[in-house]
């Protein structure tokens, strides 16, 4: 318990110091400027875009964070979802159903598109040991060339003024938010990313599935004496990654975009992988990792707006990343000495006072 | 106790004075005392976990002692690294070999000692000189990972003469020989001391001990317990020193085989992707009741044969049947689910899952059974159960079910794999080394509960490298070389060293009580 | 049918000695008409707001030409400087990182709001639904169905890059054009395909190779200078002895390959001839197609101050000088220059049309 | 009482292989190699008429691309050869071009390459304060050097730069490297290649573009290149620190200081990387730092060195595959990257040829498959869709894994972790 709190807290305010000496550097006043950031919050629609931007980083954190479950570093979640969001946009866009169904349909196609992605990485993993670093940044790559192919005008492409964007999703397929007026909308599908999160949740902690992906994460030799199969676990994590990665673009597409443009956002993949470790790939860690990074993205804005470097949001992730894992090895280590003292006590092999008896010399 | 007889005017090589070491909530030893003669071969001996390998650890400078001093050649000296120890003239060979699997011989050799004749030819031609003092036959351009045991313990060796160590530290060398293998050794050693070596030398087998030590030292629970003379006194005495109470052995106690038949392997064969055979058309047959045993110098296809009964390795031809029911296609989980329960060598790579508590690993290989699961849902809380029982009945010393594995002591480590493996009354247990490096304790109650599930009808494949429990459990013995059985022995007219033969391949026309082919 | 052209090179001869050219078009007649905003209104009570795209302020290029638009404000219309007020915008921003800049703008009583990029477009739409009483511009951008107070300053990129087109075809020895986009999306193409038009108008039988450094969605294309070099090489090798670009920061590295292989270069946005970052390869800039995004910028501001937006072009295009061709160094003779200000004419008169989408690819 | 059991020291054994046929010197293959790869190169720009597939030119910008992937290739290959993971090295390289610009503006380019080594090694040395003294997860630790790499240099530009240059994105000019041409060699080779013979002119080309127009980086990375390969293969240190990727505990109970040489070759690492982000500083004219100009190439320098199965000949390979392959698309046109097919064509036929002599039917077969599908392919089309050229190179990778990735030997202790005296 001391170790899930500490460690952030102790890593947070490490870092916080460090972006406080780059600010003084630059000649701005720390306190003002985290004063801002904080300020910020509660200006105009700032705590509901952090809000919706949670979710987001929530999903791509969730999706990285199957993958570590099973020590398989899915680098690709930038190009899943990527795909995920653009397919789900065409068929979106192609389909007339009922709302509810239309939703629906457009999720599964995103997590399909998404899980697709992820495929071929999975295959080459198990039956050519193929790396999965290597291949899922080859797939991003051509993530990209396969989007920049799909909006031609000739295929999916619409123009709007200098842009490229799909055909709108009707408003079937809309996924209503919740207005606060002022405040702005909080995208439907943040409950999507609860939903995720807690499935994952149980999953992890009280299924076979989630054990065996463990098990098979910790010692793949242990796991596969165990009766796991490990190729299908690999192939079924990489699957459900990217299947959830897909899911990532799908706040911003069906709760305001309603389109895949030139301007579809990147990056939420790596920032994924970040968080999913700053939250030592637990859901509730992961929310708050997410909902902080949240914070540091959209406080760049309100940095910019007093004239501070907006890259110290930047660095201050960096750090703050960097830092926390570090805090963690050193609480890691401290328990764990805590607990060979405490089996040690139990056992009474810390005792050798008793035994001592020995004549040699 | 023998110290009369070091001759004032030759100081000791090594004298350990009041070295006291601890780790966290462990007292690995504790104001030890022990003097080695030079040119002598002096032998340490206790109890797993005693201490052993961290005194010779920082006799090699790689731990750094709490207490204490040390002296070579009666110089007092203080090693902060393992370099400083072999710059003084001490080599150690480790318990578990220290060698890297992608670099060569040669590479392996130098390493570390590269100032002496360079990483070239000067070298290569060292090694080949000194190879033949070892016995070790291979280009030194070979990569490592292609020498069998044996010659992997050569290359350690080699590793510490290449040094030009006068001292060296043999910790359990002969755990993974057979008997030829260990008589070679001891040649190498007796020439070796004869040159002017000395040599400090752990092992848990007694008789081993008392046939090459000129002194033994005793440790138990991290202190020294006295030094004897091993002509004075046998082995009861030097284990009932280390214990400090009456020693248990595997004796053979026969209980009736049953007529069922639970396991029967035909035609059994493993390849390698580039068609190397691994298992040569291996058949057997265990029946309720019975402890089948097998031989075989490490290496020649025990663990494959496990692993491929196991469904852990894809046969290329042959069949598995547990009590008639045809295996061949299942996976591991299925087999475990038919009935059988798995002991593997290695438990800490195929056994455990270290950083998880005890109860998630009672889980592991029952994760779609009763009492810890439910349909896909995990049943925590009979998970938990069911460990408290095992921890109750197999006497695992913990302070609680909800530590890290990893915080176990071996044999309580060990206790608790094959409590979960008899759990869920299995029909077949394959158990592999199922008492390797636990103490005499753990041993005994491992034995006692593989006697009694047998009793129960359970059958049982054992595979072991200790002769001694193979002998004294089995009902009938297959030994294995070059993935093929060639020889069937009876436990109880078999020897130790007639097993040895067979299981080098050398004795086939020694023995009488060793029957020759692939029967059964 | 062939016209013979001054000692320059536009001779009508095949061969080294330059394009078959059609005839000399009439001379221009008629004038330009400047922008029919007034300049002398007074400005000095505006708050101007200004949302740069990535780069912001000092980026050499658009933004910086939409910066010097505010500067000229600044020294013409008596803003004050103390009220004027620029953001930034980050890399791999989200959709709502854009609207909270322009919201705190707007908020802060910034008016008019004006943003750089057609990446802001929904955002404008957006927040100036919120803020009916500012004033909002983007410059490059277009959506359908903005607000009344949302000014969309688009420029005609095309019909400027025909004018470049023409001087490219005219200055050729080797009737080999060569064109380098930074990134392949419809306002690059836009750029392509009026310089394709422009030769092929004055050299029917000229070549014109087109080559984009990366695809829709990447883009590292308008950041990538060696790779603009080696693409500019390329074109050089298969005989081009012009080229023009509009590939950004990509284009120094297409200047740096034809100041290397001694040929002539078009540069793009400003007069790039004089740029300090390209100084070294002023030499052989010979024109750059300039779209006067600070022309735009300024002709807003005074438009907002004196109340009529009504008289602000539809699109900066050459007949309001939003867009035109430089003669820095004096590289083109008085004949080229001819040729370009006849087809100029014709432009601004409709007599052509310029197509905005190429007619390959 | 090390947790993760997984470690070599642990590693159970089971029958050794047997001892491997003798097989030819790695430079004798990789000589093999090369001349396979210009044979098929030259038989295609044959068949086809693409003379670019071979001319100079492409050489010249397989050489421009290819450098800073190479570089940061080799640093992957310091850090992983000692064991870890560096997935930083985007990060190394951004920081390398920063450095090397701010270095260039003060003392010119040699400066400038020093600087940027320097940068990129404070990278590296965070690195490996993060993951051998506090034993944080090397990827982890990598993410976020790179998230750190791009909000330091960001910020010190704006810093120091824009000052400068006006300019929050670009340094100043810094000044560049004299190049050099071998002359009548290079003139020679001209000649031959403009005479357009079979082979001949092929072989010329390629030569010709690496003897002209040379900056002293292509020699400084060529010679960082057999350095990597003498230090690391060939001497004392490069076996103590191979050692350490391999065994550590191993290496450390022969008095090897495995903290030690994970941190130079951490250090180094970013050092390699650093050169790379100056060898992009250098090679781009002007020679500027400007941001976002590695565009992922320190990613694509890790691909390149799991492709040259952690060697420096094989990330050359790997390194030479990317720039090649690009630069052919961005300066020779569509059509030309359309003629590759037809080499791929050729390849997957000498792959049957190959696997047919081996008498691997199965795999003979597929590569027959593969060749037809592909040459339907390239029959069928003039041009692929231009979208997708840009990830020829990516592409390539993956299929060339798919065939031979089983051949792919990362060190044994990759990634894993290591405190000392920990082990047993
Ligand atoms: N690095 C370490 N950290 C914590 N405890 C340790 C460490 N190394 C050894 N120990 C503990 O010290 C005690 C002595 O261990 P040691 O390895 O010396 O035993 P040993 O006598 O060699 O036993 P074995 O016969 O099994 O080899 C054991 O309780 C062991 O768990
Ligand atoms: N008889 C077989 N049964 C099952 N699998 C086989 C058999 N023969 C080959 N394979 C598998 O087919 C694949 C290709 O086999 P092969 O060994 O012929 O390829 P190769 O030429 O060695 O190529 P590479 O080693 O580069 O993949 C391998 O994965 C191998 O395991
Ligand atoms: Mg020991
Ligand atoms: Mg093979």
């Amino acid at each position: 318990m001391r170790s899930t709190l500490l460690a952030p807290t102790l890593a947070i305010a490490f870092s916080a110091l460090l972006c406080a000496l780059a600010l003084l550097a630059s000649g701005a006043n720390p306190a003002d400027a985290l004063g801002v950031m904080i300020g910020h919050v509660g200006k105009g629609q700032v705590a509901v875009d952090i809000v919706n931007s949670t979710a987001i980083y929530m999903l791509a954190a969730l999706a990285a964070a199957i993958g570590f479950q099973m020590n398989l570093l899915n680098i690709g979640i930038e190009g899943q979802y990527r795909i995920g969001a653009l397919v789900a946009a065409i068929v979106g866009s192609a389909l007339v159903l009922p709302p509810v169904l239309h939703w629906l349909v457009i999720l599964v196609v995103a997590s399909l598109a998404g899980a697709l992605w992820a495929l071929l990485p999975a295959i080459l993993k198990v039956t050519r040991g193929v790396h999965e670093v290597l291949s899922t940044i080859m797939m991003n790559a051509i993530a990209f060339g396969l989007a920049a192919y799909l909006i031609r005008r000739d295929m999916f492409g619409i123009l709007v003024g200098n842009n490229v964007s799909t055909e709108p999703i009707p408003d079937s397929g809309r996924v209503p938010g919740i207005d606060l007026g002022d405040r702005g909308t909080v995208f439907g599908l943040v409950f999507l990313a609860v939903v995720v999160a807690a499935v994952y949740g149980i999953v992890m902690k009280r299924t076979r599935f989630g054990f065996e992906l463990k098990a098979s994460g910790e010692s793949p030799t242990a796991a596969a004496a165990g009766g796991v199969n490990a190729k299908k676990m690999v192939v079924v994590s990489l699957l459900v990654s990217g299947a959830v990665a897909g899911l990532v673009g799908m706040p911003e597409i069906l709760g305001r975009d309603h389109a895949y443009t030139l301007n579809f956002a990147a990056g939420y993949g790596f920032a994924g992988i970040g968080i999913a470790l700053l939250g030592r790939n637990h859901p509730v860690g992961i929310a708050f990792g997410s909902l902080l990074w949240a914070f540091l993205e959209k406080s760049k804005v309100a940095l910019d707006n007093v004239g501070v470097p907006r890259e110290i949001a930047t660095i201050m992730q960096g750090s703050i990343v960097l830092s926390v894992v570090v805090a963690y090895e050193i609480v890691k280590r401290m328990d764990l000495a805590a607990e060979q003292r405490r089996v040690g006590r139990a056992l009474g092999t810390a005792k050798p006072a008793e035994q001592v008896g020995g004549d040699g010399k | 106790m023998t110290d009369t007889e070091s001759e004032p005017a030759q100081p000791p090589a090594v004298a350990l004075t009041g070295i006291t070491k601890r780790f966290p909530g462990v007292v690995a030893n504790s104001d030890v005392h022990l003097t080695v003669r030079a040119g002598e071969v002096h032998a340490l001996c206790g109890e797993n976990g005693a201490g052993k390998s961290t005194l010779m650890k920082i006799l090699y400078g790689m731990q750094a002692p709490d207490e204490g001093t040390i002296e070579v050649g009666g110089e007092p000296v203080r090693f902060r690294s393992p370099a400083e120890a072999i710059k003084a003239g001490i080599g150690m060979v480790h318990q578990h070999f220290m060698l890297a699997d992608n670099l060569t011989v040669l590479e392996n050799v130098v390493l570390g000692a590269e100032g002496l004749h360079g990483i070239g030819r000067r070298a290569k031609a060292r090694i080949r000189e000194l190879a033949g003092a070892t016995g070790l036959d291979v280009d030194p351009d070979t990569l490592v990972e292609r020498l069998g045991v044996a010659d992997r313990q050569r290359v350690e060796i080699l590793k510490v003469l290449y040094r030009g160590a006068r001292i060296v530290i043999l910790d359990e060398p002969t755990a993974v020989l057979v008997p030829q293998e260990v008589d070679e050794l001891f040649e190498t050693l007796r020439s070796m001391r004869a040159d002017g070596y000395t040599f400090l030398f752990i092992s848990h087998k007694l008789d081993e001990v008392r046939t090459i030590a000129d002194t033994v030292t005793v440790i138990r629970r991290g202190t020294t317990v006295g030094t004897v003379d091993p002509r004075t006194v046998s082995s009861r005495q030097l284990a009932e020193m280390m214990v400090g109470s009456e020693l248990p052995s595997p004796e053979h106690r026969h209980t009736p085989i049953g007529d069922d038949e639970v396991l029967r392997v035909e035609g059994l064969t493993l390849r390698t992707q580039d068609d190397r055979t691994l298992l040569d058309s291996l058949d057997l047959v265990i029946r309720s009741g019975e402890v089948l045993g097998i031989a075989g110098v490490e290496g020649n296809g025990q663990t494959e044969l496990v692993e491929t009964i196991m469904g852990m390795r894809r046969a290329a031809e042959g069949r598995v049947l547990l009590a008639g029911k045809d295996l061949t296609k299942a996976g591991t989980l299925a087999r475990r689910e038919a009935g059988i329960g798995y002991i593997p060598e290695d438990r800490t790579r195929h056994g455990l899952l270290l950083t998880q508590p005890l109860w998630a690993n009672r889980i592991l290989g029952h994760q779609t059974r009763r009492p810890t699961a439910r349909g896909a849902m995990l049943d925590i809380a009979g998970a938990r159960r069911d460990t408290e029982r095992i921890v109750e009945e197999f006497d695992v010393r913990t302070p609680g079910i909800e530590v890290a594995a990893a915080s176990l002591s071996g044999g309580n480590q060990q206790k608790l794999v094959v409590g979960r493996e008899l759990s869920g009354d299995p029909v077949l247990l394959i158990a592999s080394h199922p008492t390797r490096g636990v103490d005499v304790g753990a041993q005994a109650a491992i034995w006692d509960q593989i006697r009694s599930a047998r009793a129960r009808g359970l059958a049982v494949l054992l595979v072991s490298a200790d002769l001694d429990e193979l002998i004294g459990l089995s009902d009938s013995i297959l030994v294995m070389l070059r993935g093929r059985f060639v020889a069937d022995a009876d436990p109880t007219t078999v020897t130790p060293e007639d097993l040895g033969s067979a299981m080098t391949g050398a004795g086939s026309d020694r023995v009488d009580h060793i029957e020759e082919g692939e029967t059964r | 049918k062939d016209s013979a052209s001054s000692n320059n090179s536009s001779g009508g001869q095949n061969g080294a000695a330059g394009c078959q050219t059609v005839d000399k078009p009439p001379a221009a007649s008629g004038q330009a008409s400047t922008s029919e905003v007034a300049t002398d209104v007074d400005a000095s009570s505006l708050k101007v707001g200004l949302a740069f795209d990535i780069g912001g302020r000092g980026d050499a290029s658009f933004n910086d030409s939409a910066a010097a638009g505010l500067d000229e404000a600044i020294a013409q219309l008596g803003v004050k400087k103390e009220n004027t007020k620029e953001l930034t915008a980050t890399d791999q921003e989200s959709e709502d990182s854009k609207q909270t800049r322009l919201r705190q703008l707007a908020r802060e009583g910034h008016n008019p709001v004006i943003s750089v990029g057609f990446a802001y477009s929904e955002a404008t739409k957006v927040i100036a639904g919120e803020f009916p009483n500012t004033q909002f511009a983007v410059v490059d951008g277009f959506v359908e169905g903005a607000p009344e107070n949302v000014t969309f300053l688009g420029f005609a990129e095309h019909e400027g890059s025909f004018l470049v087109g023409v001087i490219a075809a005219l200055e050729s020895e080797s009737c080999t054009i060569g064109f380098v986009g930074g990134v392949n999306v419809p306002l690059i193409q836009k750029f392509q395909a009026g310089f394709e038009q422009g030769v092929k108008a004055v050299a029917p039988d000229a070549t014109v190779n087109s080559r984009y450094i990366t695809e829709a969605g990447d883009l590292t294309g308008f950041t990538d200078a060696p790779k603009g070099q080696v693409t500019a090489k390329g074109l050089i090798d298969q005989g081009a002895d012009v080229v023009y670009h509009a590939a950004g920061a990509s284009g120094k590295g297409v200047f740096a390959a034809a100041h290397e292989a001694g040929i002539k270069a078009i540069g793009v946005d400003s007069d790039q001839y004089n740029q300090p970052t390209v100084a070294e390869y002023k030499d052989v800039i010979i024109s750059s197609m300039l779209k006067r995004v600070d022309v735009a910028v300024f002709d807003y501001i005074a438009a907002v101050a004196a109340g009529d937006l009504a008289n602000l072009p539809q699109v900066f295009d050459l007949k309001v000088n939003g867009i035109g061709y430089s003669t820095s160094g004096d590289m083109l003779s008085d004949e080229t220059v001819d040729w370009v200000e006849a087809y100029k004419q014709q432009i601004i008169n409709g007599e052509i049309t310029v197509s905005d989408t190429p007619t390959t690819s | 009482m090390s947790t993760a059991d997984t470690g070599p020291g642990s590693s159970v054994m089971t029958m050794p292989a047997a001892p491997r046929r003798r097989t030819l010197p790695a430079w004798a293959i990789f000589l093999i190699g090369v001349v396979a790869v210009v044979g098929v190169l030259a038989t295609t720009s044959y068949l086809t008429g693409k003379p670019a597939l071979t001319s100079s030119l492409t050489m010249q910008n397989t050489v421009t691309l290819g450098v800073p992937i190479l570089l940061a290739g080799l640093g992957g290959i310091w850090a992983e050869r000692s064991g870890m993971i560096n997935i930083g090295l985007e990060g190394m390289m951004v920081l390398g071009t920063w450095g090397a610009a701010w270095g260039g503006l003060h003392g010119g380019p040699w400066v400038a390459v020093l600087s940027g080594a320097l940068f990129g090694a404070l990278g590296g040395l965070l690195h490996a304060i993060a993951t051998v003294t506090f034993g944080v997860n090397h990827i982890v630790s990598g993410v976020a050097i790179n998230l750190l790499g791009m909000g330091v240099t960001k910020y010190l530009a704006v810093l120091i730069f824009e000052p400068l240059s006006q300019n929050p994105r670009d340094s100043p000019p810094i000044e560049q490297f004299e190049t050099f041409s071998a002359q009548p060699l290079g003139d020679w080779l001209t000649d031959l290649e403009n005479e357009q013979r079979v082979v001949i002119s092929d072989v010329a080309g390629l030569l010709g573009g690496l003897v002209t127009r040379v900056s002293p980086m292509l020699i400084i990375t060529i010679l960082l290149v057999v350095g990597t390969y003498l230090v690391l293969w060939r001497s004392r240190f490069g076996l103590r620190l191979r050692s350490c990727g391999e065994n550590p505990v191993a290496a450390e109970s022969l008095g090897v200081n495995v903290y030690f040489h994970k941190y130079v070759a951490v250090v180094m690492s970013g050092a390699l990387a650093g050169i790379g982000g100056a060898a992009l500083v250098l090679g781009s004219s002007p020679s500027i730092y400007s941001e976002g100009q590695t565009a992922n190439r320190g990613f694509i320098g890790l691909a390149a060195m799991i492709f040259g199965n952690w060697t420096p000949g094989g990330t050359l390979a790997g390194a030479t595959l990317f720039g090649y392959a690009d630069g052919l698309r961005l300066s020779a046109g569509p059509e030309t990257v359309h003629a590759l097919l037809y080499a791929a064509v050729i390849s997957a036929g000498l792959l049957v040829i190959w696997q047919l002599w081996r008498r691997k039917w199965r795999t003979a077969m597929l590569a027959a498959v593969g060749a037809v599908v592909v040459y339907a392919l390239y029959y069928a089309s003039d041009e692929l869709p231009t979208q997708f050229l840009p990830y020829t190179p990516h592409i390539i990778t993956l299929v060339v894994l798919a065939l031979a990735a089983q051949r792919l030997r990362p060190p044994a202790a990759n990634g894993v972790p290591y405190r000392r005296g920990e082990g047993d």
